[in-house]
């Protein structure tokens, strides 16, 4: 009996066996109830090294584990393979920091730097949509090889994938197997987490949890570090337990320029600089002067972003509802 | 005189298009404008879901770029949920609606939202990509697709399908194993307004916006589509679909100051 | 190009193709605001048909639908197929009321009587496990037509389940198959809704989202109704949207004899009076005495459970800290 | 002189064996018990997961059937979530231990708990089912078996495998794509223990109730099982083991009441 494959997609993919992926999990991840805490410098070095597949969640906009990018940039990190499932500046960012090899994609904005970065074969794309990636994810979070799904089919999308069409053998159609994803290391920032990494998002969870399970290492930011008992009071609202994570990395406005809800507004200004860079003496300009010349994310909002602006920023986030 | 971009025709277009106690897919931006649109105005009880996990929520006004899933955006959701969930819904059936934009469309409404060239690997323009416009076109049981009316956009063969129509290279939605009787559903551009032939699936005109004719919207494609029997005439927006959409929803004109100026006596 | 199929589990399974499930979702559900309020009665026969497949969540001891349970047997629904996945009291309770003919099985709990009705061949029983089963409903939610997985591999439970095992295109390794499962009706018991059907559940979550999603038919009941404001004041707690509900029943005490945390403990005592039940006649009696012999559940609570009784199990229910 | 039921002595044993700071995958009975008592007195930062989605509980005591999944079952967990879940945890290799009760088990460690006899169709004795259980036997890195000795349990092939050993039917676990390295570590029965030889992959004696000879083990067992070079006297239950036990963790014996009275000097 044999079940047949109909098309395939001619695309390399990230794509690790969930039997290696369990072994890393037995060997490396800790069940230990450690202190994890440390800062953004000490949680890149250890944990992203060149060549690693990084994958992050949420967006330039909400909730993007910026201080982290900064910091995988200000050390230099090269040849990664980014996850741009929903993404906007970061990519940008990395391409210009000259991390950036290969990007799946998603959802690439912004804007002509990164398309040029694109057509010109200096960062490489492969084309897979929002709903497969996060499909991949989860298979990788459950520990299954693929995960069936009735999107990709038929288009060029999914001839520049990964996936594979088999004709399913309960309805007898088509349908597209995604091959699981489980990246090498993910940036996930968070509203609350303890120093153990037990973690909770306030606001769509996007691919927080799928992301955190699937992955190697994990590093979560947070805007507040608080006491477990938090998380035992209220069972409902974690989304990320302890031993998912590697490091927790204590940042408050971790995703700025981007807002955090419930914190602090986006900075469209800010914002508004980053998208409007069109040259490489632009890029390289802006990573002078926001990353490289200063050692840390304190540093960062201190002389470059300042006091004022993070009070005019959490001065306009009024809305709490839901977030608390 | 009354005078309008032809961004603002096409969202108010749209927004008539929805049907009110229905769920609607919602993409970035000008979706994003159409839903708040129809919202106030014609369907006061659609739920909107968005895929990074939000689920009817009662958006603050103004629509502001940056929000996209910040706390003006969601607010009072029915429910914040992953990505995940948001896509599953419309993959088990349960989204009605969806919206898209396109950089390309062909005659059985295949969509190009990746790249414009003749190869792959050194495309002339690179966009953005499909984000999660193929699970709107793979899943959602009505697709309205929402773009510019310019004769490069309308092609044979899409430079590359990003998201599926009707039929692929010869081959039929249901054949590729996408969801049955599901498809694009109507196309709204800057000057007119097609669904598909019910038979071949093609792209057929049937409507056009007042102070427009039949030729001049065909001369603009870069295909002949069907013409339907009787063409109707699409009302330019409305005194009070302007005023909403200038006073209350988009003030800065982030989405509806785009395109180009249409008078109309 | 080829998939081979390594083994094929020889059991007739519920099924049904996910083209059919959403043509039945876009035609028979409701994306409406409307008022879904009504009794055990109404929904049950409105919603409830003989030889449906029929499935609930969680358990007899914990947040179970009893009362909903109890109207299905009142209504003497015949030739149910049911979903165990993880059930005790209920099985027995509607396999003495002869609704039941085939029970997907999971764990299928009490005991001597439950026991016999399967041994003697009355009431036929499909192995599969707790696993396989809740990634079946979860196949069946998200509209796909299997999800692979790495358990009942090898075992007798394989053999004589409806699942497959292939080789994985990607990992060139064994892989089970799973079919769908995509129940003709559900039913749930959560602590709050609306009228329209948003649910939310606190305590463990168990499978109450995939149920909901992947079934024709759902009907909740609930503790309390709410107004509509308290599920949009905390996006993040919902976890059952209206559109996937068709009626919502007020059913205070619903998981009775079991409980329902935050309101009211399980009843120890009549608990054991159903799970001592062993012969026909015992079993008889305590239907005749407990179901057909009051109208409603009300009747059940007033006449039958008591005030005192009732007031006891509510003193009891002191733990409240994650429940509100 | 000592007195206890065997029961409390396979769970004392087992609890003995649990790691501190690891997850392990508990299911209903038994198995909470041997958690609570290592909980309280061996692996305070053990980590306990139960399939219906409670993730870390600090567990009210005493122990009561009947709050499983209720709120003092449930107290304080790290989290609340769904079957799902609490599963994927598990495939996705997340979770060290896993226990489990059978009613049969083989040479190779494959379990039984769904029905005694030679026809399926018309079972001499139906069980439960697996629960959870295949699910604990294929995902989790160490399988702990915990069930009564006796000679009708111990049998050459299963009746029926409910859940998986090393090998079935000739083929190994990875032949048969279960997760790799996993599979069943120690099998604690009322007066033994066994693990499993490296090589055979059969279940090996290594230890014996104090009181019990290894001639009396396995004259008490349907097949003969691999003897170890060196088989330790596995301790009784300590005082401090029983007092906790019949105290705080099962006052009402409902677990550990259960099972035949032993007496040791």
């Amino acid at each position: 009996m044999q079940i047949e494959i109909l098309s395939k997609g001619e695309a390399e993919f990230h794509f690790i066996d969930p039997d290696d992926f369990r072994e890393f999990v037995r060997d490396k991840k800790t069940r230990d109830w450690k202190d994890k805490l440390m800062d953004e410098k000490e949680a890149i070095k250890k944990f992203v090294k060149d060549g690693d597949y990084l994958a992050y969640d949420f967006s330039s906009l909400t909730r993007g584990p910026q201080s982290l990018i900064r910091e995988v940039i200000r050390q230099r990190k090269k040849k990664l393979w980014i996850c741009a499932k929903f993404t906007l500046l970061e990519s940008a960012l990395l391409a210009g920091g000259g991390c950036v090899e290969k990007i799946d994609v998603g959802f690439l904005g912004f804007g002509e730097y990164i398309a040029r970065k694109v057509e010109s074969g200096e960062v490489k794309v492969y084309d897979w949509s929002n709903g497969s990636i996060t499909y991949r994810l989860l298979a990788g979070a459950m520990g299954i090889p693929f995960i069936p799904a009735r999107d990709l089919l038929g288009t060029d999308t999914f001839k520049k994938s990964g996936a594979l069409a088999i004709r399913d053998p309960f309805t007898n159609k088509p349908v597209a197997l995604l091959p699981a994803l489980n990246p090498d290391v993910a940036l996930i920032h968070v509203q609350e987490a303890d120093i153990y990494g037990n973690a909770r998002v306030y606001g769509p969870t996007v691919a927080t949890l799928e992301t955190a399970m699937a992955s190697k290492r994990v590093i979560i930011s947070a805007e507040r570090i608080v006491e477990t008992i938090e998380f035992r009071k209220e069972p409902n609202m974690t989304i990320i337990p302890y031993y998912l994570v590697d490091a927790v990395v204590h940042a408050p406005f971790g995703a700025y320029p981007g807002g955090t809800q419930g914190y602090y507004e986006m900075d469209a200004e800010h914002y508004m600089k980053v998208s409007s860079i069109k040259t490489e003496e632009e890029m390289q300009k802006y990573l002078e002067e926001y990353v490289y010349s200063v050692d840390s994310h304190e540093e960062f909002l201190e002389k470059r972003v300042g006091m004022k602006k993070l009070k005019e920023l959490v001065r306009k986030a009024e809305i709490l509802e839901g977030f608390r | 005189m009354k005078e309008f971009t032809d961004t603002e025709f096409m969202i108010c277009q749209a927004a008539r298009l929805l049907e009110d106690n229905k769920t609607v897919f919602v993409g970035w931006g000008m979706p994003q404008v159409v839903a708040l649109l129809a919202e106030k105005l014609y369907t006061p009880n659609i739920t909107q879901i968005f895929e990074f996990g939000a689920v009817g929520p009662q958006s603050r006004l103004p629509f502001l770029r940056g929000t996209m899933g910040g706390p003006q955006n969601t607010y009072r959701s029915l429910q914040w949920c992953s990505m995940a969930l948001a896509f599953s819904y419309a993959q088990a059936g349960y989204i009605d609606y969806g919206m898209l934009g396109a950089a390309q469309i062909d005659r059985y409404g295949n969509i190009n939202s990746t790249m414009i060239g003749e190869d792959y690997e050194k495309p002339k323009k690179r966009f953005p990509g499909s984000g999660g416009g193929n699970e709107v076109a793979s899943y959602c049981w009505k697709t309205i697709i929402v773009m510019s009316h310019e004769k490069r956009r309308f092609v044979e063969r899409c430079d590359f399908i990003t998201s599926p129509g009707h039929v692929i290279d010869g081959k039929s939605r249901e054949e590729l194993g996408l969801p049955r009787n599901t498809g694009p559903w109507r196309v709204i551009t800057s000057k007119a307004m097609f669904d598909f032939d019910e038979k071949t699936k093609e792209l057929r005109l049937i409507g056009v916006l007042k102070g427009f004719t039949v030729e001049e919207v065909v001369d603009d494609m870069g295909f002949k589509p069907k013409i339907a029997d009787e063409v109707v005439e699409l009302e330019p927006p409305t005194e009070e679909e302007l005023r909403v959409l200038r006073e209350e929803i988009d003030p800065y004109g982030l989405i509806i100051r785009k395109g180009r100026v249409i008078k109309l006596d």
